[in-house]
């Protein structure tokens, strides 16, 4: 394994300093590893925190920011954060109106968060919890921990934070992220898998010509195995998968998102790809994004996430945000 | 351990020691713990285990507690505090709860430590919601726990009854390998979850090896 | 090579397909292979051509647009652009007030740019050049070709590009470009090489535990290789390398650029190192960016880049820009 | 070709033969070459020459010219606006300086031939800068180039004088591989760059094979 790193005990922590030195806007907190934005908490403003494994970045904490997020708890390496983390990110991101949370759906996330939450109450801070689970790749019945959270993350974070931004209420931000979740879908295909740094070695051996269907963000195999073929077809594998479950029609926010160690020049050939896709089917990309966002540490690889929008969700997804890896309109 | 009462009695430093062959046993299968994770999960499960129990064993010489009751509970928020991940706040609760069913007395008896596993059994399934055959921690946890709580009812004596548990955790851990999951991030991969042994279900496994072991 | 493309022919113009569904506010033209603003030319205004080969993304496609270039020829991957790229694009962006060229210093860029534009002035297009050599790891001599152009071109695009926006003759957008040139040094290193498309196999072996000193950003091996070690090793030698040909105090605007498949979270430990060097100098990051700007590919591995700042030099780069790969104040 | 007259006649039909020649051999050596350019440029001279003589032939048969100085502008001109780099600005050249050389009949003789291929090392020596020994396409252009002359001046047949101009182009271009790249991007690697054969003047030696070809 070769990695640019001092050890791989300290990752996260070298990383959070280099964040530090890195970004002004922000307060990082080493001790307790947390992300602030540097003037949170906010009176009267709902405070959104998220977080979970490192490995993800620039998810979660380089979305903390104005229009975004007031804090971000990054874990180990593909390992929730724990409860004391988030909440101290709690306690620093509330100014009075209530703190979000938002959590992809992992059974380590899940419980994390909600021990967490369970002590803000102790400490009389109100809290509400939205819950990400867009991959369609897997099913959500008894048989499964339930889809997980993945690229529509960053729409709930995004959209959630442009409505906290206006002063709405802590119920009204938590039922907006609720909503940009219900109406997004995901589903990712990784060529390589990657190296976690404590493990030393990939999680898994994929041949030259052979690529994974349905894979998540945290380097674990997908559904299924099949061999490699054209990036038009690999689209049409993933866009029907998400069309099956939600028929697309009308303007959609698309996110072709890179899993760490793909290309910008073949996400954009599968941006194409995915665009052609949705206008056969009588959709519209408005809105998208083209990058390396939700990653997992240096997999090479895809996921699409889609968004069927609403005149609210392109208002709030157009509304200004600064933040490390997201920003426009300031 | 002392077993000069009628009724065989554990003490703080059997716990002490417990803990202390658990801390040594997952740093030395943290690797194979590891792979097993990657195969079905997200290769982190080792490194979660080995991290958890080191900082417990920390906690303990920091500050080492008078009673069995007070180690657990220390033991377990620890574990919430410092592992994260699924495996963080299911073996915290473990802990936690096992240690808060004891009375806060500096021995408690055989039948006292049953009823205590039986209940961070409960909370760990309360928790997660795992049933048994789910493949996962509750897979090895479960059947050690009624195996010893057998025990203790047939009166064996303490070592007795702890290489009981620790064989049906051994064993629970192994008949993981066939199931397909239900439950955590194993559940994803469906059927090609088939053929790995849960790595929650295989740290079970050292912790009630690390009982035996604790009871000589 | 497992790789997410249509064909190893149609790379190029299939990404350009998709940055023309991505990016409104661009014109791609399909046929003759340039990335216009969509607002091109500007009266006025002097235009900003960049290009050089594909693969290096964002660069430079993705830095057209506000306060940036004006317009982007992108070759095939690796290989400089045609004269004829050149000069639809020179054509396209001249708004009377003339058309910088900023060039990466590699024999085939300035071929092709010099030959654009003797026929650029046959048609009464002003043009200027800026040529970019940053690279510390090629000795100017008359033993090689001369630096490369690599980090810096990026920080030559932006500040030029941004006193461009203000109207500036183009004497003075050339001069500054030059200007930026000359304050600026890199170096980069890899851990993997990359795989051209068309080659079909990656451009070079290295070992497990060995890496790459002064690499560019066409996969050719590096000056020397070596064996692995911490980040804040491998930073203090890339970072030396910079010190020995211009020492630095002072403020400074740094890039630490991924190579394209590395994680952006070793970007951010790489970062913490890079700062932590400088202010053992005496110098400070005042500005920075960290990610992948300027690519090769997939390749492993990272550039660091240094520019002395003047207030002229902050000032510019804080102007605001719009483009899909930087952007801020818009 | 014709030799009918006194002094042996080169003619447009041989030109275009040449180029198909160059174009065949280009595109079955396209992944040597591309294997010479990984070892010391970045991967793509196969890809570059191939694509760009291709395009050639494609000019040549959408409207064949019908004069040798024709051929070569046309030919150099689409080079330069195909290929990209920096072989094709200096392959465009040379070929381009080598039709403008010649006047513009549909036959030139072997001895203006001569004088056209020295334009066309003139043109790449004034375009790229590069000297014998500095390890790009001139170590094998330059010999060749001399070679024909002194095979003219001897009064050689064509055919002898090409074999002549070939076997000095591949002598050249073996003869790079001990020697220090001091121009183009393998300059970049500075000693690292022995003990490789230059990828350019690889190919200037299929471009002269292709010439000893068409001559029969
Ligand atoms: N709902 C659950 N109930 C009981 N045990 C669970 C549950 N989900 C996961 N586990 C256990 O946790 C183990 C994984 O722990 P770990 O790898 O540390 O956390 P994560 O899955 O978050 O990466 C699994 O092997 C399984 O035994
Ligand atoms: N200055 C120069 N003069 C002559 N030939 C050169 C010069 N620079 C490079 N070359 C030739 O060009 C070849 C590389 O061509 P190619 O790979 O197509 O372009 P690039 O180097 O731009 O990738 C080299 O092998 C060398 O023979
Ligand atoms: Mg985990
Ligand atoms: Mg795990
Ligand atoms: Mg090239
Ligand atoms: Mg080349």
């Amino acid at each position: 394994m070769k990695k640019l790193i001092n050890g791989v005990d300290t990752v996260v922590i070298d990383a959070l300093r280099g964040m530090a030195a890195a970004h002004p806007s922000l307060r990082v907190d080493l001790d307790n590893k947390v992300i602030f934005r540097r003037d949170a908490p906010r009176r009267g403003k709902v405070g959104l925190v998220s977080g979970g494994g490192s490995g993800h970045e620039p998810l979660h904490g380089g979305f903390v920011g104005y229009g975004m997020l007031d804090a971000a708890c990054p874990g180990e390496v593909f390992t929730s954060p724990v409860p004391d983390q988030v909440i101290e990110a709690s306690k620093g991101v509330d100014g009075g109106a209530g703190v979000l949370h938002i959590v992809k759906n992992y059974t380590g996330d899940v419980l994390n968060f909600e021990m967490a939450a369970e002590l803000c109450a102790d400490e009389s801070i109100e809290v509400a919890s939205v819950l990400v689970n867009d991959d369609v790749a897997v099913r959500d019945s008894l048989y499964t921990a339930g889809r997980r959270g993945t690229g529509a993350t960053l729409f709930v974070e995004k959209i959630a934070g442009a409505l906290a931004e206006t002063g709405a209420p802590l119920a009204d931000v938590a039922r907006i992220g609720r909503e940009v979740n219900e109406r997004s879908r995901s589903f990712g295909v990784a060529l390589t898998p990657c190296t976690v740094p404590a493990a030393g070695k990939p999680t898994f051996e994929l041949g030259d010509t052979e690529i994974e269907l349905g894979i998540g963000i945290h380097g674990e195999p997908g559904r299924t195995r099949t061999s490699h073929r054209d990036a038009r077809e690999i689209v049409r594998l993933a866009m029907d998968a998400i069309y099956d479950d939600l028929p697309l029609s009308g303007e959609t926010l698309v996110l072709v998102n890179g899993m760490g160690g793909t290309p910008l020049m073949e996400l954009y050939i599968l941006f194409a790809e995915v665009s052609a896709y949705l206008h056969e089917k009588g959709a519209t990309a408005v809105r998208s994004l083209v990058g390396n966002y939700v990653t997992s540490l240096d997999m090479q690889g895809f996921s699409v996430t889609v968004c069927r929008l609403t005149d609210e969700l392109t208002r709030l997804w157009d509304a200004p945000v600064e933040t490390p890896g997201l920003r426009w309109g300031r | 351990m002392t077993t000069a009462h009628e009724e065989p009695l554990v003490d703080t430093p059997f716990f002490l020691a417990w803990i202390e062959e658990m801390a040594t046993a997952v740093q030395v299968e943290r690797d194979r713990l590891t792979e097993l994770d990657a195969a079905i999960g997200d290769a982190d499960h080792g490194a979660n285990v080995d991290r958890g129990f080191t900082a417990v064993r920390q906690a303990l010489a920091d500050g080492p507690p008078e009673t069995p009751r007070a180690v657990l509970v220390l033991a377990g928020s620890t574990l919430i505090r410092k592992v994260g991940g699924a495996s963080g706040p299911l073996y915290g609760t473990a802990f936690r709860q096992m240690g808060r069913t004891l009375r806060d007395a500096p021995e408690v008896t055989l039948a006292e430590l049953a009823v205590a596993f039986d209940a961070a059994l409960a909370g760990v399934q309360k928790l997660g919601g795992a049933a048994e055959g789910d493949k996962t921690m509750v897979d090895a946890l479960a059947p050690a726990v009624r195996a010893l709580a057998r025990a203790v009812q047939d009166g064996s004596k303490p070592e007795d009854a702890m290489a009981a548990a620790a064989e049906a955790a051994a064993e629970g851990a192994r008949a993981t390998v066939p199931l397909q999951a239900r439950k955590g991030r194993a559940s994803y991969l469906g059927p090609r979850s088939i053929g790995h042994e849960d790595p929650g279900a295989a740290s079970t496994a050292l912790i009630f090896a690390a009982l035996r072991k604790a009871a000589g």
